[in-house]
Protein backbone atom coordinates (compact mmCIF):
# COMPACT_ATOMS: atom_id res chain seq x y z
CA UNK A 1 0.00 0.00 0.00
CA UNK A 2 3.14 2.51 0.30
CA UNK A 3 4.35 1.38 -2.62
CA UNK A 4 2.12 4.08 -4.81
CA UNK A 5 3.22 6.79 -2.47
CA UNK A 6 6.34 6.24 -2.78
CA UNK A 7 6.44 6.12 -6.31
CA UNK A 8 4.42 9.15 -6.53
CA UNK A 9 7.12 10.92 -4.47
CA UNK A 10 9.80 10.04 -6.25
CA UNK A 11 10.73 12.86 -8.15
CA UNK A 12 9.57 12.52 -11.80
CA UNK A 13 12.39 12.36 -14.46
CA UNK A 14 14.43 15.56 -15.61
CA UNK A 15 12.69 16.76 -19.05
CA UNK A 16 13.91 19.32 -21.51
CA UNK A 17 11.78 22.35 -22.15
CA UNK A 18 12.78 25.17 -24.29
CA UNK A 19 11.86 28.56 -23.27
CA UNK A 20 11.19 31.53 -25.46
CA UNK A 21 11.32 35.01 -23.97
CA UNK A 22 9.65 37.87 -25.33
CA UNK A 23 9.29 41.65 -24.18
CA UNK A 24 10.21 42.26 -20.56
CA UNK A 25 11.05 38.19 -19.82
CA UNK A 26 13.42 38.39 -22.73
CA UNK A 27 15.04 41.44 -21.15
CA UNK A 28 15.06 39.88 -17.67
CA UNK A 29 16.37 36.49 -18.93
CA UNK A 30 19.06 38.26 -21.14
CA UNK A 31 17.84 36.14 -24.07
CA UNK A 32 16.26 34.85 -26.68
CA UNK A 33 15.98 31.63 -25.71
CA UNK A 34 17.33 28.67 -23.73
CA UNK A 35 16.77 25.14 -22.84
CA UNK A 36 16.34 24.29 -19.30
CA UNK A 37 16.69 20.65 -17.74
CA UNK A 38 14.20 20.62 -15.12
CA UNK A 39 11.54 18.49 -13.23
CA UNK A 40 8.54 21.30 -12.76
CA UNK A 41 5.56 19.21 -14.40
CA UNK A 42 3.73 22.39 -14.86
CA UNK A 43 4.48 25.82 -15.95
CA UNK A 44 3.48 27.35 -12.76
CA UNK A 45 6.47 25.19 -11.43
CA UNK A 46 8.55 25.99 -14.09
CA UNK A 47 8.06 29.49 -13.56
CA UNK A 48 8.82 29.39 -9.55
CA UNK A 49 12.11 27.30 -10.85
CA UNK A 50 13.26 30.29 -13.09
CA UNK A 51 12.86 32.75 -9.87
CA UNK A 52 9.65 34.80 -11.02
CA UNK A 53 7.34 33.36 -8.64
CA UNK A 54 9.03 35.31 -5.77
CA UNK A 55 9.44 38.74 -8.38
CA UNK A 56 5.88 38.22 -9.53
CA UNK A 57 2.92 37.79 -7.49
CA UNK A 58 -0.14 35.77 -8.90
CA UNK A 59 1.34 35.42 -12.05
CA UNK A 60 -2.11 33.45 -13.10
CA UNK A 61 -3.82 37.16 -12.71
CA UNK A 62 -1.80 38.89 -15.43
CA UNK A 63 0.74 36.42 -17.19
CA UNK A 64 -0.66 33.65 -19.84
CA UNK A 65 1.30 30.76 -20.74
CA UNK A 66 1.54 29.14 -24.06
CA UNK A 67 2.73 25.76 -24.60
CA UNK A 68 4.00 24.17 -27.95
CA UNK A 69 2.44 27.84 -29.79
CA UNK A 70 -0.86 27.89 -28.22
CA UNK A 71 -2.44 29.25 -25.01
CA UNK A 72 -2.28 26.65 -22.27
CA UNK A 73 -3.12 26.30 -18.63
CA UNK A 74 -0.89 27.38 -15.88
CA UNK A 75 -1.09 23.67 -14.31
CA UNK A 76 -0.66 21.77 -17.95
CA UNK A 77 1.17 18.63 -17.44
CA UNK A 78 4.57 19.48 -19.27
CA UNK A 79 6.06 16.85 -21.39
CA UNK A 80 10.03 16.66 -22.09
CA UNK A 81 10.33 18.80 -25.28
CA UNK A 82 8.11 20.92 -25.09
CA UNK A 83 8.30 24.67 -25.98
CA UNK A 84 6.81 27.19 -23.38
CA UNK A 85 6.06 31.21 -23.37
CA UNK A 86 5.63 33.30 -20.66
CA UNK A 87 3.04 36.10 -22.24
CA UNK A 88 3.44 39.33 -20.03
CA UNK A 89 0.31 41.85 -20.61
CA UNK A 90 -0.08 42.82 -24.10
CA UNK A 91 -0.42 46.02 -26.27
CA UNK A 92 -1.06 45.70 -29.73
CA UNK A 93 -2.96 47.89 -32.13
CA UNK B 1 -4.49 36.19 -46.07
CA UNK B 2 -6.63 37.11 -43.37
CA UNK B 3 -4.47 37.68 -40.56
CA UNK B 4 -0.88 38.64 -40.56
CA UNK B 5 2.21 40.01 -38.91
CA UNK B 6 3.96 41.65 -40.88
CA UNK B 7 7.80 43.79 -40.21
CA UNK B 8 7.54 45.49 -43.24
CA UNK B 9 5.45 49.17 -43.53
CA UNK B 10 1.50 48.80 -44.06
CA UNK B 11 0.14 50.09 -46.96
CA UNK B 12 -3.76 50.74 -46.29
CA UNK B 13 -4.44 51.28 -49.64
CA UNK B 14 -3.16 47.57 -50.33
CA UNK B 15 -4.91 46.32 -48.00
CA UNK B 16 -8.16 48.18 -48.77
CA UNK B 17 -7.68 46.73 -52.65
CA UNK B 18 -7.02 43.04 -51.11
CA UNK B 19 -10.23 42.50 -48.88
CA UNK B 20 -12.87 44.05 -51.70
CA UNK B 21 -11.27 41.52 -53.59
CA UNK B 22 -11.52 38.99 -51.50
CA UNK B 23 -15.47 40.11 -50.72
CA UNK B 24 -16.56 37.68 -53.70
CA UNK B 25 -18.01 38.85 -56.88
CA UNK B 26 -18.70 42.69 -55.48
CA UNK B 27 -21.60 41.80 -53.19
CA UNK B 28 -19.85 43.46 -50.73
CA UNK B 29 -22.00 47.09 -50.39
CA UNK B 30 -19.90 48.78 -47.01
CA UNK B 31 -16.43 48.31 -46.14
CA UNK B 32 -15.56 49.65 -42.53
CA UNK B 33 -11.36 49.94 -41.78
CA UNK B 34 -10.16 50.47 -38.41
CA UNK B 35 -6.43 51.90 -38.65
CA UNK B 36 -4.37 52.37 -35.86
CA UNK B 37 -1.56 54.97 -36.19
CA UNK B 38 1.26 55.86 -34.10
CA UNK B 39 0.84 58.63 -31.95
CA UNK B 40 2.94 61.53 -30.76
CA UNK B 41 1.72 61.31 -26.47
CA UNK B 42 0.88 58.40 -24.30
CA UNK B 43 -0.50 59.06 -21.07
CA UNK B 44 1.06 62.57 -21.24
CA UNK B 45 4.12 61.42 -21.93
CA UNK B 46 5.91 62.57 -25.51
CA UNK B 47 6.68 59.41 -27.53
CA UNK B 48 9.54 59.64 -30.12
CA UNK B 49 9.36 56.12 -31.69
CA UNK B 50 7.76 52.53 -30.82
CA UNK B 51 8.40 49.24 -31.17
CA UNK B 52 6.14 46.12 -31.49
CA UNK B 53 7.32 42.59 -31.25
CA UNK B 54 5.21 39.38 -31.99
CA UNK B 55 5.08 36.10 -30.45
CA UNK B 56 4.00 35.23 -34.20
CA UNK B 57 3.28 31.30 -34.33
CA UNK B 58 0.58 32.00 -31.21
CA UNK B 59 -0.32 35.66 -32.31
CA UNK B 60 -0.91 34.54 -36.33
CA UNK B 61 -3.08 31.40 -34.37
CA UNK B 62 -4.97 33.56 -32.26
CA UNK B 63 -5.79 36.46 -34.85
CA UNK B 64 -7.10 33.67 -37.19
CA UNK B 65 -9.23 32.42 -34.70
CA UNK B 66 -10.92 36.16 -33.52
CA UNK B 67 -11.34 36.70 -37.49
CA UNK B 68 -12.97 33.61 -37.76
CA UNK B 69 -15.40 34.60 -35.03
CA UNK B 70 -16.63 37.27 -36.53
CA UNK B 71 -17.01 35.92 -39.74
CA UNK B 72 -19.32 33.59 -37.14
CA UNK B 73 -20.75 36.11 -35.25
CA UNK B 74 -21.57 39.44 -37.55
CA UNK B 75 -23.21 38.80 -41.17
CA UNK B 76 -20.26 40.27 -43.29
CA UNK B 77 -17.84 38.65 -46.39
CA UNK B 78 -14.73 39.15 -45.80
CA UNK B 79 -12.64 40.31 -41.96
CA UNK B 80 -8.71 40.76 -42.69
CA UNK B 81 -6.03 42.32 -40.49
CA UNK B 82 -2.74 42.90 -40.24
CA UNK B 83 -0.38 43.46 -37.38
CA UNK B 84 3.25 45.92 -37.93
CA UNK B 85 6.08 44.64 -35.66
CA UNK B 86 9.37 46.37 -35.34
CA UNK B 87 10.50 49.90 -35.06
CA UNK B 88 7.62 52.57 -36.12
CA UNK B 89 8.16 56.49 -36.62
CA UNK B 90 5.32 58.71 -35.50
CA UNK B 91 2.31 58.59 -38.54
CA UNK B 92 3.15 54.87 -39.62
CA UNK B 93 0.30 52.41 -39.29
CA UNK B 94 0.35 49.67 -36.48
CA UNK B 95 -2.51 47.55 -37.73
CA UNK B 96 -5.02 47.81 -39.87
CA UNK B 97 -8.57 45.61 -39.77
CA UNK B 98 -10.75 45.36 -42.52
CA UNK B 99 -14.30 44.43 -42.81
CA UNK B 100 -16.58 44.26 -45.90
CA UNK B 101 -20.58 43.47 -45.47
CA UNK B 102 -23.36 43.90 -47.56
CA UNK B 103 -25.12 46.07 -44.69
CA UNK B 104 -22.80 48.57 -42.93
CA UNK B 105 -24.45 47.88 -39.42
CA UNK B 106 -22.59 44.43 -39.92
CA UNK B 107 -19.65 45.80 -40.79
CA UNK B 108 -18.95 48.64 -38.13
CA UNK B 109 -19.82 46.14 -35.34
CA UNK B 110 -17.67 43.01 -36.45
CA UNK B 111 -15.02 45.59 -37.51
CA UNK B 112 -14.70 47.10 -33.46
CA UNK B 113 -15.09 43.10 -32.30
CA UNK B 114 -11.88 42.70 -34.54
CA UNK B 115 -9.58 45.52 -33.59
CA UNK B 116 -10.91 44.82 -29.41
CA UNK B 117 -10.32 41.47 -30.00
CA UNK B 118 -6.90 41.65 -31.01
CA UNK B 119 -5.79 43.99 -28.64
CA UNK B 120 -6.66 41.66 -25.67
CA UNK B 121 -5.55 38.68 -27.02
CA UNK B 122 -3.16 38.34 -29.22
CA UNK B 123 0.79 38.42 -27.88
CA UNK B 124 2.00 41.58 -29.07
CA UNK B 125 3.87 43.77 -27.10
CA UNK B 126 4.58 47.69 -27.49
CA UNK B 127 7.69 49.05 -26.46
CA UNK B 128 7.80 53.05 -26.56
CA UNK B 129 10.72 55.28 -26.80
CA UNK B 130 9.88 58.62 -25.10
CA UNK B 131 11.45 62.18 -25.46
CA UNK B 132 12.00 62.48 -21.16
CA UNK B 133 12.88 58.69 -19.97
CA UNK B 134 13.75 55.26 -21.03
CA UNK B 135 11.48 53.33 -23.44
CA UNK B 136 9.10 50.87 -21.36
CA UNK B 137 6.61 47.76 -22.29
CA UNK B 138 3.19 49.33 -22.30
CA UNK B 139 0.81 47.74 -19.92
CA UNK B 140 2.97 45.96 -17.53
CA UNK B 141 2.60 46.54 -14.05
CA UNK B 142 6.28 46.79 -13.49
CA UNK B 143 9.53 44.79 -14.72
CA UNK B 144 10.07 41.65 -13.16
CA UNK B 145 13.02 41.42 -10.77
CA UNK B 146 14.66 38.36 -11.41
CA UNK C 1 -12.07 70.02 -47.45
CA UNK C 2 -14.73 67.99 -44.91
CA UNK C 3 -17.17 67.50 -47.23
CA UNK C 4 -17.09 67.22 -50.69
CA UNK C 5 -19.23 66.00 -53.61
CA UNK C 6 -17.46 65.10 -56.45
CA UNK C 7 -18.14 64.03 -60.28
CA UNK C 8 -14.61 62.13 -60.40
CA UNK C 9 -13.89 58.56 -58.97
CA UNK C 10 -12.83 58.67 -55.13
CA UNK C 11 -9.58 57.32 -54.38
CA UNK C 12 -9.48 55.77 -50.78
CA UNK C 13 -6.11 56.22 -50.07
CA UNK C 14 -6.12 59.94 -51.35
CA UNK C 15 -8.97 60.51 -49.00
CA UNK C 16 -6.98 58.58 -46.25
CA UNK C 17 -3.62 60.29 -46.20
CA UNK C 18 -5.81 63.47 -46.21
CA UNK C 19 -7.47 62.81 -42.87
CA UNK C 20 -4.25 61.83 -41.55
CA UNK C 21 -2.64 65.37 -42.96
CA UNK C 22 -5.81 67.18 -40.98
CA UNK C 23 -5.14 65.62 -37.52
CA UNK C 24 -3.37 68.14 -36.12
CA UNK C 25 0.56 66.93 -34.93
CA UNK C 26 -0.04 63.28 -35.77
CA UNK C 27 -2.24 63.08 -32.03
CA UNK C 28 -4.53 60.99 -33.60
CA UNK C 29 -4.44 56.96 -32.72
CA UNK C 30 -7.08 55.79 -34.30
CA UNK C 31 -8.89 56.21 -37.91
CA UNK C 32 -12.01 54.50 -38.76
CA UNK C 33 -12.69 54.84 -42.17
CA UNK C 34 -16.76 53.88 -43.84
CA UNK C 35 -16.57 53.04 -47.43
CA UNK C 36 -19.55 52.62 -49.50
CA UNK C 37 -18.85 50.38 -52.95
CA UNK C 38 -21.81 49.57 -55.44
CA UNK C 39 -23.10 46.15 -55.19
CA UNK C 40 -24.28 43.93 -57.70
CA UNK C 41 -27.88 43.02 -56.22
CA UNK C 42 -30.13 45.07 -54.41
CA UNK C 43 -33.50 43.78 -52.28
CA UNK C 44 -32.31 40.71 -55.23
CA UNK C 45 -32.72 42.32 -58.69
CA UNK C 46 -29.36 42.42 -60.41
CA UNK C 47 -28.13 45.51 -60.51
CA UNK C 48 -25.77 46.51 -63.61
CA UNK C 49 -25.08 49.73 -62.79
CA UNK C 50 -26.11 53.02 -60.56
CA UNK C 51 -26.26 56.87 -60.81
CA UNK C 52 -26.08 59.41 -58.10
CA UNK C 53 -27.43 62.84 -59.00
CA UNK C 54 -26.68 65.43 -55.88
CA UNK C 55 -28.12 69.08 -54.72
CA UNK C 56 -24.80 70.23 -54.89
CA UNK C 57 -25.17 73.70 -52.51
CA UNK C 58 -28.00 71.93 -50.20
CA UNK C 59 -25.96 68.94 -50.25
CA UNK C 60 -22.28 70.08 -48.80
CA UNK C 61 -24.43 72.58 -46.54
CA UNK C 62 -25.69 69.65 -45.19
CA UNK C 63 -23.25 67.25 -44.79
CA UNK C 64 -20.72 70.10 -43.24
CA UNK C 65 -23.25 70.80 -40.91
CA UNK C 66 -23.27 66.73 -39.99
CA UNK C 67 -20.05 66.83 -39.63
CA UNK C 68 -19.37 69.59 -37.24
CA UNK C 69 -22.27 67.67 -35.11
CA UNK C 70 -20.04 64.95 -35.35
CA UNK C 71 -16.97 66.87 -33.99
CA UNK C 72 -19.55 68.54 -31.51
CA UNK C 73 -20.51 65.20 -29.97
CA UNK C 74 -17.78 62.99 -30.06
CA UNK C 75 -14.08 63.33 -29.01
CA UNK C 76 -12.46 62.99 -32.06
CA UNK C 77 -9.75 65.02 -34.18
CA UNK C 78 -11.15 65.65 -37.23
CA UNK C 79 -14.04 64.07 -39.72
CA UNK C 80 -14.48 63.97 -43.37
CA UNK C 81 -16.39 63.02 -46.27
CA UNK C 82 -16.98 62.65 -49.45
CA UNK C 83 -19.91 61.59 -52.00
CA UNK C 84 -19.40 60.67 -55.60
CA UNK C 85 -22.50 62.17 -58.27
CA UNK C 86 -22.63 60.57 -61.93
CA UNK C 87 -22.85 56.96 -63.33
CA UNK C 88 -20.36 54.26 -61.47
CA UNK C 89 -19.98 51.15 -62.27
CA UNK C 90 -19.76 47.94 -60.04
CA UNK C 91 -16.94 48.35 -57.76
CA UNK C 92 -16.60 51.94 -57.19
CA UNK C 93 -16.71 53.65 -54.58
CA UNK C 94 -20.18 55.99 -53.90
CA UNK C 95 -19.14 57.21 -50.64
CA UNK C 96 -16.33 57.41 -48.54
CA UNK C 97 -15.93 58.74 -44.30
CA UNK C 98 -13.32 59.17 -42.27
CA UNK C 99 -12.83 60.05 -39.11
CA UNK C 100 -9.59 60.45 -36.49
CA UNK C 101 -9.56 60.28 -32.52
CA UNK C 102 -7.36 59.58 -29.80
CA UNK C 103 -9.17 56.78 -29.20
CA UNK C 104 -11.03 54.08 -31.39
CA UNK C 105 -14.56 53.95 -29.46
CA UNK C 106 -15.11 57.49 -30.78
CA UNK C 107 -13.86 57.28 -33.86
CA UNK C 108 -16.15 54.64 -34.48
CA UNK C 109 -19.29 56.04 -32.97
CA UNK C 110 -18.52 59.37 -35.14
CA UNK C 111 -17.92 57.61 -38.00
CA UNK C 112 -21.28 55.37 -38.05
CA UNK C 113 -23.17 58.94 -36.89
CA UNK C 114 -21.70 60.17 -39.91
CA UNK C 115 -22.86 57.82 -42.29
CA UNK C 116 -26.25 57.54 -40.88
CA UNK C 117 -26.89 60.93 -40.81
CA UNK C 118 -25.48 61.39 -44.22
CA UNK C 119 -28.04 58.52 -45.38
CA UNK C 120 -30.84 60.18 -43.89
CA UNK C 121 -30.20 63.96 -44.59
CA UNK C 122 -27.94 64.71 -47.55
CA UNK C 123 -30.31 65.03 -50.90
CA UNK C 124 -28.66 62.53 -53.16
CA UNK C 125 -30.52 60.57 -55.16
CA UNK C 126 -29.85 56.95 -56.49
CA UNK C 127 -30.87 55.35 -60.02
CA UNK C 128 -30.25 51.90 -60.02
CA UNK C 129 -30.09 50.36 -63.65
CA UNK C 130 -31.30 46.42 -63.34
CA UNK C 131 -30.18 43.82 -65.87
CA UNK C 132 -34.15 42.76 -65.64
CA UNK C 133 -36.08 45.96 -65.80
CA UNK C 134 -35.83 49.90 -66.80
CA UNK C 135 -34.00 51.82 -64.00
CA UNK C 136 -35.37 53.36 -60.54
CA UNK C 137 -35.60 56.09 -58.05
CA UNK C 138 -34.25 54.09 -55.19
CA UNK C 139 -36.07 54.53 -51.76
CA UNK C 140 -39.19 56.41 -53.64
CA UNK C 141 -42.83 54.34 -52.84
CA UNK C 142 -43.79 55.78 -56.53
CA UNK C 143 -42.98 58.12 -59.06
CA UNK C 144 -45.29 61.20 -59.13
CA UNK C 145 -47.99 61.35 -61.34
CA UNK C 146 -48.54 64.87 -63.40
CA UNK D 1 -63.21 96.07 -39.12
CA UNK D 2 -64.04 94.14 -42.62
CA UNK D 3 -61.18 95.87 -44.05
CA UNK D 4 -58.16 93.37 -43.02
CA UNK D 5 -60.25 90.38 -43.93
CA UNK D 6 -61.22 91.86 -47.09
CA UNK D 7 -57.14 92.76 -47.39
CA UNK D 8 -56.01 89.58 -46.97
CA UNK D 9 -58.54 87.97 -49.05
CA UNK D 10 -57.44 89.90 -52.09
CA UNK D 11 -54.96 88.06 -54.54
CA UNK D 12 -51.52 88.58 -53.67
CA UNK D 13 -49.06 90.36 -55.95
CA UNK D 14 -47.63 87.54 -58.56
CA UNK D 15 -44.08 86.56 -57.80
CA UNK D 16 -41.37 84.73 -59.76
CA UNK D 17 -40.39 81.98 -58.35
CA UNK D 18 -37.35 79.75 -59.65
CA UNK D 19 -37.96 76.19 -59.46
CA UNK D 20 -34.81 73.57 -60.00
CA UNK D 21 -35.59 69.83 -60.13
CA UNK D 22 -34.23 66.59 -59.08
CA UNK D 23 -34.73 62.74 -59.59
CA UNK D 24 -37.92 62.40 -59.95
CA UNK D 25 -39.42 65.74 -60.05
CA UNK D 26 -37.26 66.30 -62.87
CA UNK D 27 -38.55 63.50 -64.64
CA UNK D 28 -42.16 64.34 -64.00
CA UNK D 29 -41.46 67.64 -64.97
CA UNK D 30 -39.27 66.74 -68.39
CA UNK D 31 -37.01 69.78 -67.14
CA UNK D 32 -33.93 70.69 -65.10
CA UNK D 33 -35.65 74.12 -63.78
CA UNK D 34 -38.47 76.35 -64.43
CA UNK D 35 -39.47 79.77 -63.30
CA UNK D 36 -43.27 80.05 -62.68
CA UNK D 37 -45.10 83.55 -62.13
CA UNK D 38 -47.68 82.37 -59.38
CA UNK D 39 -49.69 83.98 -56.32
CA UNK D 40 -48.93 80.43 -54.09
CA UNK D 41 -47.61 82.17 -50.88
CA UNK D 42 -46.21 79.00 -49.58
CA UNK D 43 -44.06 76.04 -51.21
CA UNK D 44 -47.46 73.67 -50.14
CA UNK D 45 -49.39 76.10 -52.80
CA UNK D 46 -46.91 75.92 -54.69
CA UNK D 47 -46.75 71.65 -54.61
CA UNK D 48 -50.53 71.99 -55.01
CA UNK D 49 -50.73 74.45 -57.91
CA UNK D 50 -47.84 72.88 -60.30
CA UNK D 51 -50.06 69.94 -59.97
CA UNK D 52 -48.16 67.48 -57.54
CA UNK D 53 -50.54 67.61 -54.74
CA UNK D 54 -53.63 65.82 -56.54
CA UNK D 55 -50.93 62.75 -57.48
CA UNK D 56 -49.24 62.82 -54.09
CA UNK D 57 -50.87 62.64 -50.99
CA UNK D 58 -49.39 64.20 -47.65
CA UNK D 59 -46.13 64.90 -49.29
CA UNK D 60 -45.12 66.62 -46.19
CA UNK D 61 -44.63 63.06 -44.17
CA UNK D 62 -41.82 61.78 -47.06
CA UNK D 63 -41.05 64.77 -49.32
CA UNK D 64 -38.82 68.12 -48.04
CA UNK D 65 -38.74 71.54 -49.24
CA UNK D 66 -36.22 73.64 -49.85
CA UNK D 67 -36.37 77.33 -50.28
CA UNK D 68 -32.55 79.51 -51.31
CA UNK D 69 -30.58 76.53 -50.60
CA UNK D 70 -31.81 75.58 -47.83
CA UNK D 71 -34.05 73.72 -45.66
CA UNK D 72 -37.64 75.46 -44.72
CA UNK D 73 -40.84 74.36 -43.58
CA UNK D 74 -44.33 73.43 -46.11
CA UNK D 75 -45.49 76.54 -45.06
CA UNK D 76 -42.84 78.66 -45.31
CA UNK D 77 -43.58 82.04 -46.95
CA UNK D 78 -42.26 82.66 -50.54
CA UNK D 79 -40.90 85.91 -51.55
CA UNK D 80 -40.34 87.26 -55.24
CA UNK D 81 -37.33 85.66 -56.40
CA UNK D 82 -36.74 82.65 -54.48
CA UNK D 83 -35.60 79.46 -55.50
CA UNK D 84 -37.45 76.10 -54.91
CA UNK D 85 -36.69 72.67 -54.65
CA UNK D 86 -39.30 69.92 -53.76
CA UNK D 87 -37.19 66.95 -52.12
CA UNK D 88 -37.63 63.43 -52.85
CA UNK D 89 -36.67 60.85 -50.48
CA UNK D 90 -33.05 60.24 -50.92
CA UNK D 91 -30.60 57.53 -50.88
CA UNK D 92 -27.59 58.84 -50.71
CA UNK D 93 -24.30 56.35 -49.94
Amino acid sequence: MLQPVRRSAEPPDPMQIRLVHYALFRDARGRDAETVTTTAATPRALFDELGFGAALASPESWIRVAVNDDFAAWDARLADGDTVVFIAPTAGG
Amino acid sequence: MTFQITSVPIDPSTWRDALVQDAPALAAGGIVVFEGVVRDHSAGRPVLSLEYEAYTALAVREGERILAEARARFAIEEAVAVHRTGHLALGETAVWVGVAAAHRGAAFDACRFVIDELKARVPIWKREHYADGPAEWVGVPGPPAP
